[in-house]
């Protein structure tokens, strides 16, 4: 297959590495595009062509249309892969690859911008009949259409900014007697962040689930669904472990066929191609709520290629070279399961706080079942400049089970060093009894910080430590003296005597 | 041959003879094994263990973060004294990063709490703020420089 | 899971990593024996415990059925796993095992003694109704019995030594008038080399596959196969790429069933439990013989863990532990294709000399269906008193061709400096016409040889080594003098001027 | 700067100057380009390469191995001249091992093929024959003793 001959990379680390490596295999020549800070990426090193965007601030480099569609057209790309973030969901360099005559590997400008907005999308997806939260269609004029509104949705319901994002301006009311306030606060935080106080209310989903639909349609009116991921383990509304089949299918086998048929039908509506992921909300009664779509390929793509056995960014090249999608429903299967997590260079003991810096040493796991998409190698220096994500470590095993089993393996298999991570942090996590048994919700992780332990330190391995430490620097540094402790300092004057 | 080592904090010592070490801990715990080392592998009495150092003071057993400091005894008669700065606060960097924002200047009254500067990383943006109510007696932080974790910003006094 | 507490690898390389983090996996804790050529492996670095068998030849150290059963012992082993190779297939140290109250996990001593010998296996298979390679049974008493025998099998026709091994007494025949002189010739050979001057005739299988068939059994009389590998890349009778399903299975997709029907007749017929492969040569005419059964795992066996999803290790364990074995005949499927080559240190341009020394540089492939078992590290001093094989790098692909190019993909990433190794000479191999189309033999490798065209100097490749080498050492060391040509010669003088 | 280099025995020169190199083959071929280089990742005319040594003269390029050096041509005053020791063989181990036999000693007369020492590593035997009748002028290879592939044996005249 040659669909394209040559592809622009428009990003970078670990999704720029995967690009690369499915254009190598489809005998594609690839260009990375690179700033001053990626200059010596993995990506760069491993493409067959590399072009500079610019400075390092994506402002001025992975964020610029302008630079990404000339280099396109200097190096002779007939096609941009954007990856996620940066210009993928933009329409705009969507239209102005079109204008340059390159292809866009993504979906139709039109359907970036019709799913783009939040509120067009909510509507789009009640009109193609996918269920969305509850609630009022408009603002609220004044309390007793919000009292009205709330009897109706029963309580607990939240208030929301219509102009909203970000949190601001939301309020959780749980009985009648609160919402008066609750509302006026809402209007007043909605007023002063988005110089807009319109709010309007929601049924509130209490500990819901993030259940994603990954979806695949060509630009020939065929569109399927390869169903479903769970992402409910998040920080900052940031995901961090994903994994496929949701543990909610073994109790509720039907739900991912109508999940999937809601996520083929908004879709549809919004005339997409290409890959793309519907985003929902599921409650404890396993009812779901279509939340949003993500118009590009996802950073957790990886889980679903593992338990479809299909190769995700092969048929988004296909799909925009205008090839048909050959695959109908009936032919995508389920084997096994498949769990990932992501490799942040951040301080699980600080709260989470990046931690730029350079890869010291690094020895990645691999071995049986374990799928490692990395965009580091020793001696790279983690730039502080862009998200932290550094690698996504997968595991696949005939079960839930096995999956989680083996990625905790390749977790005590990873050394890497220089800069803090948050891989012992997940190992942690896949012990707890509550993920083992897979009830998960978006909250997972705050009640999972409050039963944290703090694990005890392991004199034999404080021991091996001092031991290789003390052998391998017979010219050790004079200690910096505000932190030696007071027992220390005894011990000194025992030695003087 | 014998050092002090100082982990996550909490002092102790390493005695090392022939094949055979004695740790010994602040808390009294003590461990007495036979051991092998070769480049990163350890063997304490058969166990394995992986030690490799980090950034700094950092160092990874088995996947797990220490803190770890190891002093020649004989050193630490050339060392300065644990000599306090009353009332002196350093105010340092939480993590690498550039500073954006410089909010005070050498010489200003400022409350405990109240921002100093600001530090970016990774699109997330950390304020480090002052620990109590004095004056700022330094600015260490420069606009747009890069600065490492730890690394000394301001002293408030 | 829980099936043993404490295991032996009694084992090293790449196989005893394999071993070590299956026993992570469920649970189990690892020993890793080492001499003192593997003190610092990864396999010790990676198990939770390490213990010392002896020197570093294995004549001392994993072949001493005694130490090896004594460390099992001090360490409070409940079983041994063997791997390949070194006492996988020993009898003896099977009973040993036993009667120190340790499980071997394999087969039961008696399948292994029967299986041993190549001659009594032959019977065994012919008894079990698995077809064997046409011949005489017995030893010729003189020529007018060989001829007759030929013209029963008609030419060609391969005499062989019946005390034989490794080539030894063995000769082609391809016409009667050569039958005589070849006769005498493969006599004295066989009595020179093993005392014994026997010869009996079997019909020669012209440019044959090498095809085997995966088996698991329990100690119940469960067994089942797992389908086949096609092993036919050998160079001198060495393995180096491996495949399931075999390119064959798409003409003769009744082929797999009748072969394995086949190897689980003769297994059974042995008493056979636990994993173990039985080899077939299959002619042009998609003829299969029996060839041999290797009662162990298999160093290939990770190209029928991807394409099958089941962990052939796990299931050892199980079985050892006197587990049923759970799975059907009609459990298992196949899905795509999945391919292997051995990471050998050897050098493909001297003939395959092996490569001992220390790795400088190691990077190593991962990424989309890229599984790398691998039993070195950046700074590691391969010994030289071991095989050569440092690492088993598979991919899987839903196709063959899809895998082909995976490989491909991922060879091309590997980084591996300091030692001579195979990975470009793979490359050649994975871009060779009948590579692709599937048209393999054992003889594959001498006609690619002979068809291999000496790859062109790429002028631009030099150039930037020659850069990257210039810039980074100024402080460059004097030339040897006899290495330089006349043409630099020259230069100098110029420079002199 | 230029430096001479030699490629899988092949001389050429390497001119770099700025960001523009200039290597010139001793069969004609000339290769001129803008580069960029950044640890092993080079590039050049935005082409990369990943270059990354290995033992000795080993350069990988990309995967592919090159026999590689380079040299500065002022140094090359000071280089002994190519003298050749005619009728002088040198008899070097082709693979790293153990010699495990050594089956002449010096002052022995040899005929071409006839065996000098046997090196083994990995299971493998590997035998050094001598490539000319003559004598035994040295034997520098010692029983047991690990050899380097390339190192001198035995030297036959």
């Amino acid at each position: 297959m040659n669909v394209f001959s040559k592809v622009l990379v428009a990003n970078r680390g670990e999704i720029a590495v995967r690009l690369v490596r499915a254009l190598r295999e489809l005998g594609i020549s690839s260009i990375a595009a690179y700033s001053d800070a990626d200059r010596g990426s993995l990506a760069v090193r491993l493409a067959d062509e590399a072009a500079y965007v610019g400075p390092s601030p994506s402002s001025e480099s992975y964020l610029r249309i302008d630079r990404i569609v000339d280099v396109a057209k200097r190096h002779g790309a007939q096609a941009i892969h954007p990856g996620y973030g940066f210009l993928s969901e933009n329409a705009e360099f969507a239209e102005a690859c079109a204008a340059a005559g390159i292809v866009f590997i993504g979906p139709p400008a039109e359907a970036i911008r019709k799913l783009g907005s939040k509120t067009a999308a909510r509507q789009l997806a009640i009109a193609a009949g996918a269920p969305v939260v509850p609630g009022t269609e408009r603002a609220l004029s004044d309390w007793q259409e919000a009292r009205a509104a709330a009897d109706d949705l029963g309580y607990p319901v939240l208030l929301k900014a219509a102009a909203g994002g970000g949190g601001k301006g939301m309020r959780r009311v749980d009985r009648e007697s609160d919402l008066k306030s609750a509302l006026r606060d809402a209007a007043s935080e909605a007023g002063r962040a988005f110089g807009n106080s319109e709010v309007y209310v929601e049924k509130l989903v209490e500990e819901p689930r993030h259940i994603e639909i990954q979806i695949l349609g060509d630009h020939h009116g065929h569109l399927i669904h390869l169903g479903e991921r769970e992402c409910s383990i998040q920080r900052r509304h940031q995901k961090v472990i994903e994994e496929c089949p949701s543990p909610l299918m073994g109790s509720h086998p039907e739900l991912r066929e109508r999940m999937g048929q809601a996520a083929v039908r908004v879709a549809s509506a919004a005339g997409y191609a290409n890959a793309g992921t519907v985003e929902f909300l599921v409650d404890r009664d396993a009812n779901f709520y279509f939340l949003e779509v993500n118009t590009r390929l996802q950073v957790e793509h990886p889980v679903t290629e593992l338990v479809t056995g299909l190769d995700l960014v092969e048929w988004q090249l296909k799909i925009a070279a205008r090839e048909r999608l050959t695959l109908r429903q009936s032919d995508i299967t389920w084997r096994g399961s498949a769990i990932e997590c992501r490799i942040y260079a951040e301080d699980p003991d600080h709260d989470f706080l990046p931690a730029p810096g350079r890869i010291v040493h690094l020895s990645e796991p691999s071995g049986p079942g374990v799928r490692l998409d990395s965009g580091i190698f020793e001696g790279w220096d983690v730039p502080l400049e862009y998200d932290p994500l550094l690698a996504k470590l997968a595991a696949w095993g005939p079960t839930r089970e096995a999956a989680i089993r083996r990625l905790d393996r390749a977790l005590s298999e990873y050394v890497l060093t220089g800069v803090r991570h948050n891989i012992a942090f997940f190992q942690e996590v896949l012990a707890d009894a509550e993920f083992r048994e897979g009830r998960l919700s978006t909250s997972f992780l705050d009640r999972f910080f409050e039963r944290r332990k703090k694990t005890e330190a392991d004199p034999e391995a404080e021991a091996a430590a001092a031991l290789a430490i003390a052998l391998s620097s017979s010219a050790s540094s004079s200690p910096p003296a505000r932190e030696m402790s007071r027992w220390l300092d005894s011990g000194r004057e025992e030695l003087l005597r | 041959m014998k050092r002090h080592v100082v982990v996550n904090g909490r002092s102790g010592t390493i005695e090392i003879e022939g094949s055979r070490l004695r740790y010994e801990r602040e808390d009294g715990v003590v461990i007495e094994r036979e051991f092998s080392l070769q480049g990163t592998s350890v063997l304490l009495n058969g166990r394995s263990y992986r030690v490799n150092r980090g950034a700094g003071k950092e160092v990874w057993v088995n996947g797990r973060l220490l803190s770890m400091e190891v002093f020649d005894p004989r050193d630490l008669r050339t060392g300065k004294g644990a000599s306090a700065n009353h009332g002196r606060q350093e105010i340092a960097a939480s993590m690498p990063g550039k500073v954006i924002r410089v909010l005070v200047t050498a010489g200003d009254t400022v409350e405990e709490g109240q921002g100093l500067v600001v530090v970016e990383a990774m699109k997330m943006q950390n304020e480090m703020k002052s620990p109590k109510t004095g004056r700022v007696a330094e600015v260490r932080a420069r606009l747009d420089a890069t600065v490492g974790a730890g690394e000394i910003l301001v002293i408030v006094e």
